[in-house]
C-alpha cells in the first residue's frame, strides 16, 4: 500500500499534472496515495501546508508563501508553469470603460485602478513589473477573490488586471473586457507557479523525489499533448475529457473543452525552476516592503531536487 | 365640580371585575373607597379620570370645573409616577408645560413651598424617601388645580411612620383648600381619618356594599374604632378570602 | 392616537355649559400589538413589489434576483439532495461549535460571577476579545486547528464564547441578593447556594444571552466556510457571492435567515418551558 | 467563602456546651469585585508567557508572533505614519456606517415601538435581517453601492442597524407604562408624551443596544473593507494575513481591540452622564 | 436559648449606623424594634442572625437551642425571598435539603398545614397573593423549628387588610408555641399588638431610646392607644427628620 499524502490543488488547468498523475496511476506508481484538497485560492494553501493539513501543492509564490518560508513552514524546491514567449501565457486585460477612454496598451493604464485578490499576489508583483517597464504609476486595488476582481472589471470599476489565459479568453469573448498586452513580453521566463511542501516533508528526500518524479511524468505527458500535439486531436480529447471533470465540475466536457484548451501553458519538463525569476519576485516583494528584508533566497528555495534554468 | 357615576360595569375578557356601580362624588369632600384585593378600586379610579372606557355606565361630571383649572381630573399614583429623570421642580412643571402659562414658575414655587418641599427643587427622585416623593406628585397635582384628585393608594408604599406623616399633611392641605377627593385604599385607619364617606366594595366583581357617612370633622379625629371595626367587620373574611385565591 | 391630543385639550379649557357631560377619555395606546398576518403580509408585498419591478425593467436585473427564481433555485437545491449536501455540514458546525462555546462561556461566566478573582483576571481579557472580528484571526485558526472541521467549530465557538460570558456574569451579578442571603440565613452550603439559586436565578440571563451568541454562531458560518469548506450554506453562498449569482447568493442568505429565526423561535420555546415561573 | 458552608454545618448541629458564645458568621461572600490591577496583570502576565515561550522555543512561531515584534511593528506603524493613514479612512467608515445605521434603527425601532402598523410590518423582517451574515451580502453592497466607500459606509450601517432596531423597540416597550399614563391623566398631548416620557426612558435600552450596535460595526470594518479598500485597519489587517505577517496581523487585531473597549467606555461615560438620574 | 446583645456598634464607611447597642432577646417572648427609616434596624438584625460581622461588640448565644433544631436563627423577610422557580413545598424543602432527614416531606406537610398552606403546596409564588408569600415564607422558617425568629418588616409589603389577617395569625401561632422572635417594624400598632418588649432606636445612628415593656398577653390586646401614642411621641420628630434627608 502506498504512502498517503495530500496535495492541495486548485480548480485550475496550470493544476493538470497533478490531476494527470492521478488518474494515470504516476502516483501510485512512485508508491504514493494522492489524496487532493481543493482550494479557492493560492493564499490558505501555503497556510494548509504550515499547519500540516496538506503535504505538497503548486501556486503561485506570494507575500504569504515567502512569510511561511522565513518561519521555517514550507520550502519551495520545483517549478512549474512558466510564461514563454510565443506560447499564448496570461493576458493584460482592461475594461471596456477603460478601453472607450483611450487605453490600448498597457502605457495607457498611467495613474489608473489596477485589480488584485490580495497584497503581495502574483496579481500585485505582476502589475508592479508592468508599471516599471512601462514608466507609469498604478493604483492597486485589493479585492480578495478573482471572481470579485472578474467582477469589478467587467464594471468598470477598476481599469486593469492580468489573468491566466482560460480565463482571459472568457472574458474577452464576452466583449465586455479587451486584452491590452501579455505578461510574457513584460516578464520572459516568469515562473509562475512552484511546487512547494513543508520543511519536513521536504527534507524527506525519498518521499519529495517520489512525488517529483511522478509529477515530472504528468508534466511530459501535458507538453506533449497539449503544446506539442504529439497525439494529434485525439490525444487532446482525451486530455480534456481526463481534465474537465477536476477543472470545471459542473460543465460537460464539451463545454469545457474550449476553455481548457484556451488555458494551455508550457509546464517546465522535469519541474526545472526558473531561480532568476524566483530571485526577481522574492526581490521584489522585499523592496515593497511586502515582507521581511532578512529572508534569504535560500530561506525559500531548495535548488537541490530540480534543474535550475535562466539563473 | 361633583362627579356621577352611573351603573358603571366592567369586564377584562371573562373576569367580571366592576358591576353596577353608582357613586356621587360632591365637591370639597374625600369620598374613600375600601375593599379587598383585586376588587376592582383601582380599575374605578381610572375609569373616573377617563383612563379607561367603561364597558357599561357613565362617570358625569356635574357643574364646571373652578376658574384657572388645568386639569380638572388629577391622579395621585401609589408608586408616585415621577420621571426619575427629571428633578422634582422639573417634575412638577411636566403637568404645566402643554399649558401657555405666564407665571408657570410661580407656580412651581408656590405648590412646592405647600408641600415644604422648597429647598429639594433641585433634588432627583432617586435622592428622596418615599414620603418627599408622594409630597412631589402631590404637588404635581396641586399645580394643575384639580377640580377632583383621584387617589389610588396614596400611601401604601411608605412605611408606616411616614404614612402618618403624610396623612396630617393631606388633613392639613385639606382644612386650607376643601379639594374633592376619590381616595382609594386598604387601610381602614386612612379611610376613618381621611373620608368623609367611605364606600365599601365588596370581593370582585366589585359591587358597592356599603357607603358610611363619617360627620365628624376632619381635623382632630381618632382612630374611629367603632367605625374601623364595623367596616372590617364588613370586610374580613371578603379579605380572607381574596387573600387566599390563586392569581395566574 | 391624536385622539388623546385632542381630548387632552378640551379637557384643559374650561366648558362653556355646566349640565352633566361625561368624563372626556383619554388613554388607551401605547400597548405593543403584535400581528403575525400584517409580517406575513409585509414579506409578500415586499417579493411581489420586486418581481414585478424586475419583469416589468423598472428595477435593474443587476441589483436583485427575481424571487421566482429564487424560488426555483431553491427547489432545485432541494430535489437535487444538494441542499442536505450543504445544510448538513452547516449543522454540524453550527450544533458542535455553538455548544461547545455556549458551555464554555457559561462556565467562565460562572466563574467571573463567583470569584474576585476569575473576574479581575478575565473581564478585561473578554472584553478585548469581543471586539475584535473573528475573520481576521482565520489564518491564526488555520494553523491552530488546521483546514478541517477543528477550525470551523473553533471559530463558531469562539464567537459564541464571548456575548455568553458576558451575558452569563451579568445574569449572576443580576441575582437577587436578597435569595442569597436568605439561603445564607438557612445555613445551606456554598454549592447549595450556587447550585440551587445563583444558577436558576441567572438562567433568565443566560437565556438572552443565548439568543445573541447563537445568532453571531449563524452569522460566523459564513466566515467559518470560507476556509477549505467545499459543503456549506456558508461556502455555497462565498461561492455564489464570487461568482455574482444573486439567485444562489439570495437562495443561501434565506436559509440563514429562516435558521437564524428557527433557532431564535428554539430559544423561545426553552425559555418559556424553563422559565414557566416568571409571570 | 468555604467557611461559609462550614460555620452553616456548624450551627445546624446542638452544640455540646450550653454558655454564652458569639453566634457564628455565615454571610458574605458573593459580591461582585472589581480589580483593575488584577486585569492589567493578566494581561502582562499573558504577554511574558508567550514571549518567554517563543524564545525559549516551546511555542511555535507558526502560532503566534513575539509580542515585542508586534510592539516594534506597531511604534514603526506610528512612526512611520502609516498608523494614521490606515486609521483614518477607518474611523470615517466606522463613525459614518454607525451613525447612520444606530439613527435610522432608534427612528424605525420608536416607529415599532410606537405604532401597532410598523411593529406588525417591520418586526419580522427585522428579525429575518438580523441572522443574516453581512459578509455574505458584500457582493450585493458592491452592485448597489460600487466599491467605494458607498458599499463600506451601508455594510456597517446596516450592521449596526438591525441590533439598534431590536434594542429601541424593546426599550420602547419596557417604559414604565404608569408613567405614560400619568401623562395622559395630566393630558399631556401625544407628542409631549413620546418627547418627554417614552424616549427618556427607552434611553437606558437604546445605550445598551449601541453598546452592541458599535461592537458589531467594529467587527464590520474588516468585512467592509475586503473589497478594495487600500488604506484602514481592516484592510491592514487583511493584507498581513494573506502575507501570513502575524506581527503586522496582531498588531491591527490589538488596535481593533483598543479601538472596541475606547467605544464601549465612551458609551459608559454617555450612560453616566446621560442616566446620571439613575441609582 | 436566648440572646444577648452587648456593645453593638458599626460604621458603613464614614457612616455610624449602630452604635453602642446592648439588647437582651428572651426565649419566649417577642420583641420588637422600632425606629426610623433607615436607623439601622435591619443591620442590627443582620448581626444577630451572623450575617453581618458588627466592628465592635457581639450577639452571644445563651444556652442550648432547642432538641431537633436545625437552625437556631432563622429569618422572614420582608419581601419573603421565596424562590420564584420552586413551588410552596419546593421552597420549603429548599431550607431542609442540606440537612439528612429521614421524614423531611412529613415536616413539609405539617408545616404548611399550619399556615394553612396546604392545598397550594403546588403552586408558584408568582400565583399567590402578597398575605400567602409570606406565610409560606413563615412556614419555611418554622420547618428549620428555629430557636429564634428574626422578622424584618414582615408585613410591610403587604396591604393593610392582608397585614391584619397575618398579624391574628402570628399572634396564634405564638399562643400555640411559644416562638422566641425578634421582630422590625415601623408599625407602631404592629409593635403593640404583637411585642412584649418594644425596643424605640433613636436616629442614625441607631441608639437605644427606649425599651418599652408591654405585660398584657398577647390575645385580646386591643390598639393600646396611650402606648402607641407614647411610642409615636418619642419618634414622630426623628420620623420628619429622617423622612426629609436627602439618599445619595
Ligand atoms: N388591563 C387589565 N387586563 C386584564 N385584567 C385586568 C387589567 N387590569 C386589572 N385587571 C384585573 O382586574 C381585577 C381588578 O383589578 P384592580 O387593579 O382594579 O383591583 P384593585 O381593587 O385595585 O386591587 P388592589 O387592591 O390589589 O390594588 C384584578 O383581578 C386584575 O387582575
Ligand atoms: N451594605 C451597606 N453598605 C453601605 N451602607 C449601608 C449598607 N447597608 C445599609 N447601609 C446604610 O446603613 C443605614 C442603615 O440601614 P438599615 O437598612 O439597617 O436601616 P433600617 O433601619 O433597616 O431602615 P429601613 O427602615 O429603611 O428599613 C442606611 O443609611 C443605609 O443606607
Ligand atoms: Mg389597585
Ligand atoms: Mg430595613
Amino acid at each position: 500500500q502506498g504512502r498517503a499524502i495530500k496535495v492541495g490543488a486548485l480548480r485550475f488547468t496550470s493544476h493538470a499534472p497533478t490531476f494527470i498523475a492521478m488518474e494515470r496511476g504516476y502516483f501510485a506508481e512512485a508508491g504514493l496515495e494522492v489524496e487532493p484538497v481543493f482550494f479557492q485560492a493560492a493564499q490558505p494553501m501555503a497556510v494548509a501546508i504550515a499547519a500540516g493539513d496538506v503535504d505538497y501543492a503548486m501556486t503561485s509564490i506570494t507575500g504569504g508563501l515567502i512569510s511561511l518560508a522565513q518561519k521555517g513552514a514550507v520550502k519551495v524546491f520545483g517549478g512549474a508553469l512558466s510564461e514563454e514567449q510565443g506560447i499564448p501565457g496570461q493576458s493584460i486585460l482592461t475594461s471596456g470603460a477603460a478601453m472607450e477612454a483611450g487605453v490600448t496598451s498597457p502605457a495607457g493604464l498611467d495613474g489608473r485602478r489596477w485589480g488584485m485578490t490580495t497584497a503581495g499576489s502574483s496579481f500585485h508583483y505582476m502589475g508592479a513589473k508592468v508599471a516599471e517597464a512601462e514608466g507609469i504609476g498604478l493604483e492597486f486595488v485589493p479585492l480578495q477573490k478573482v471572481p470579485a476582481v472578474i467582477g469589478a472589471l467587467r464594471t468598470g470599476q477598476v481599469d486593469a488586471w492580468a489573468i491566466v489565459p482560460h480565463i482571459a479568453s472568457g472574458l474577452v469573448a464576452s466583449g465586455e473586457v479587451h486584452e491590452i498586452g501579455r505578461i510574457a513580453d513584460y516578464l520572459p521566463g516568469y515562473q509562475v507557479t512552484t511546487m512547494f511542501g513543508s520543511t519536513a516533508n521536504v527534507a524527506d528526500r525519498e518521499l519529495t523525489q517520489a512525488w517529483l518524479d511522478a509529477m515530472a511524468r504528468a508534466i511530459t505527458d501535458y507538453n506533449a499533448t497539449m503544446i506539442d500535439r504529439a497525439s494529434g486531436e485525439a490525444g487532446v480529447q482525451d486530455m480534456v475529457s481526463l481534465l474537465a471533470p477536476y477543472v470545471y465540475p459542473d460543465r460537460t466536457p464539451e463545454e469545457a473543452a474550449g476553455p481548457i484548451v484556451a488555458g494551455t501553458m508550457r509546464i517546465n519538463e522535469g519541474a526545472a525552476l526558473n531561480v532568476a525569476s524566483v530571485r526577481d519576485q522574492l526581490d521584489w516583494f522585499q523592496s515593497e516592503g511586502l515582507v521581511d528584508a532578512s529572508i534569504a533566497f535560500e530561506d525559500l528555495v531548495d535548488t537541490s531536487y530540480v534543474e535550475s534554468v535562466g539563473a | 365640580m361633583d362627579l356621577r357615576v352611573e351603573g358603571l360595569t366592567h369586564r377584562y375578557g371573562e373576569t367580571r371585575v366592576l358591576d353596577d356601580i353608582s357613586l356621587e362624588i360632591p365637591a370639597g369632600r374625600i369620598v374613600c373607597v375600601v375593599g379587598p384585593s383585586g376588587c376592582g378600586k383601582s380599575t374605578l379610579l381610572r375609569m373616573l379620570g377617563g383612563l379607561e372606557r367603561p364597558e357599561r355606565g357613565q362617570v358625569l361630571q356635574v357643574g364646571a370645573p373652578p376658574e384657572g383649572c388645568l386639569n380638572p381630573l388629577t391622579y395621585v399614583f401609589q408608586d408616585f409616577a415621577l420621571l426619575p429623570w427629571r428633578d422634582v421642580a422639573g417634575n412638577v412643571r411636566l403637568a404645566l408645560e402643554d399649558h401657555r402659562l405666564p407665571d408657570r414658575e410661580a407656580i412651581i414655587d408656590d405648590v412646592l413651598a405647600r408641600t415644604r418641599l422648597s429647598e429639594f427643587a433641585r433634588a432627583l427622585p432617586r435622592q428622596l424617601s418615599g414620603g418627599m416623593k408622594q409630597r412631589v406628585a402631590i404637588a404635581r397635582a396641586l399645580a394643575v388645580r384639580p377640580a377632583v384628585m383621584l387617589m389610588d393608594e396614596p400611601l401604601s408604599a411608605l412605611d408606616a411612620q411616614t404614612r402618618e406623616l403624610l396623612m396630617d399633611d393631606l388633613i392639613g392641605l385639606w382644612i386650607r383648600e376643601r379639594f374633592t377627593a376619590v381616595y382609594v385604599t386598604h387601610n381602614l385607619a386612612e379611610a376613618v381619618r381621611l373620608g368623609h364617606r367611605v364606600v365599601v366594595l365588596s370581593r370582585r366583581p366589585g359591587r358597592v356594599r356599603e357607603i358610611v357617612e363619617i360627620d365628624a370633622p376632619l381635623q382632630g379625629r381618632g382612630a374611629m374604632e367603632d367605625v374601623q371595626a364595623h367596616l372590617w367587620g364588613l370586610m374580613r373574611d371578603e379579605a380572607r378570602a381574596a387573600d387566599a385565591e390563586l392569581l395566574t | 392616537m391624536t385622539d388623546t391630543l385632542q381630548t387632552g385639550r378640551a379637557v384643559s379649557r374650561p366648558p362653556d355649559h355646566t349640565g352633566p357631560r361625561p368624563v372626556p377619555f383619554r388613554g388607551g395606546g401605547f400597548r405593543p400589538t403584535t400581528n403575525r398576518w400584517a409580517g406575513a403580509l409585509v414579506f409578500v408585498l415586499i417579493v411581489a413589489f420586486v418581481e414585478i419591478g424586475l419583469r416589468a425593467g423598472w428595477i435593474s436585473k443587476l441589483t436583485l434576483p427575481l424571487p421566482s427564481d429564487v424560488f426555483a433555485t431553491f427547489v432545485q437545491l432541494y430535489e437535487s439532495g444538494l441542499l442536505w449536501k450543504h445544510l448538513i455540514p452547516s449543522l454540524t458546525r453550527f450544533v458542535v461549535g455553538a455548544t461547545l462555546g455556549a458551555l464554555a462561556g457559561i462556565g467562565v461566566g460562572t466563574l467571573i460571577g463567583l470569584f474576585g478573582l476569575a473576574r479581575a483576571g478575565l473581564v478585561p481579557l473578554v472584553a478585548a476579545l469581543f471586539p475584535v472580528p473573528k475573520i481576521a484571526l482565520l489564518p491564526l485558526f488555520v494553523i491552530w486547528f488546521g483546514i478541517g472541521e477543528g477550525s470551523k467549530y473553533a471559530l463558531i465557538a469562539l464567537g459564541t464564547f464571548t456575548p455568553m460570558v458576558v451575558a452569563t456574569y451579568g445574569a449572576v451579578d443580576n441575582v437577587d441578593r436578597t435569595l442569597i442571603r436568605m439561603g445564607q440565613s438557612f445555613g445551606l452550603s456554598w454549592g447549595s447556594i450556587v447550585r440551587k439559586i445563583v444558577l436558576p436565578g441567572a438562567m433568565p440571563g443566560i437565556l438572552s444571552g443565548l439568543r445573541i451568541g447563537l445568532a453571531i454562531a449563524i452569522i460566523l458560518l459564513v466566515a467559518a466556510e470560507m476556509l477549505g469548506a467545499q459543503y456549506g450554506i456558508g461556502a455555497y453562498i462565498l461561492e455564489a457571492g464570487s461568482l455574482y449569482d444573486l439567485e444562489r447568493l439570495f437562495a443561501g442568505v434565506v436559509i440563514l435567515s429562516v435558521l437564524g429565526v428557527a433557532t431564535s423561535a428554539v430559544v423561545a420555546w426553552v425559555e418559556r418551558r424553563v422559565l414557566r415561573w416568571r409571570s
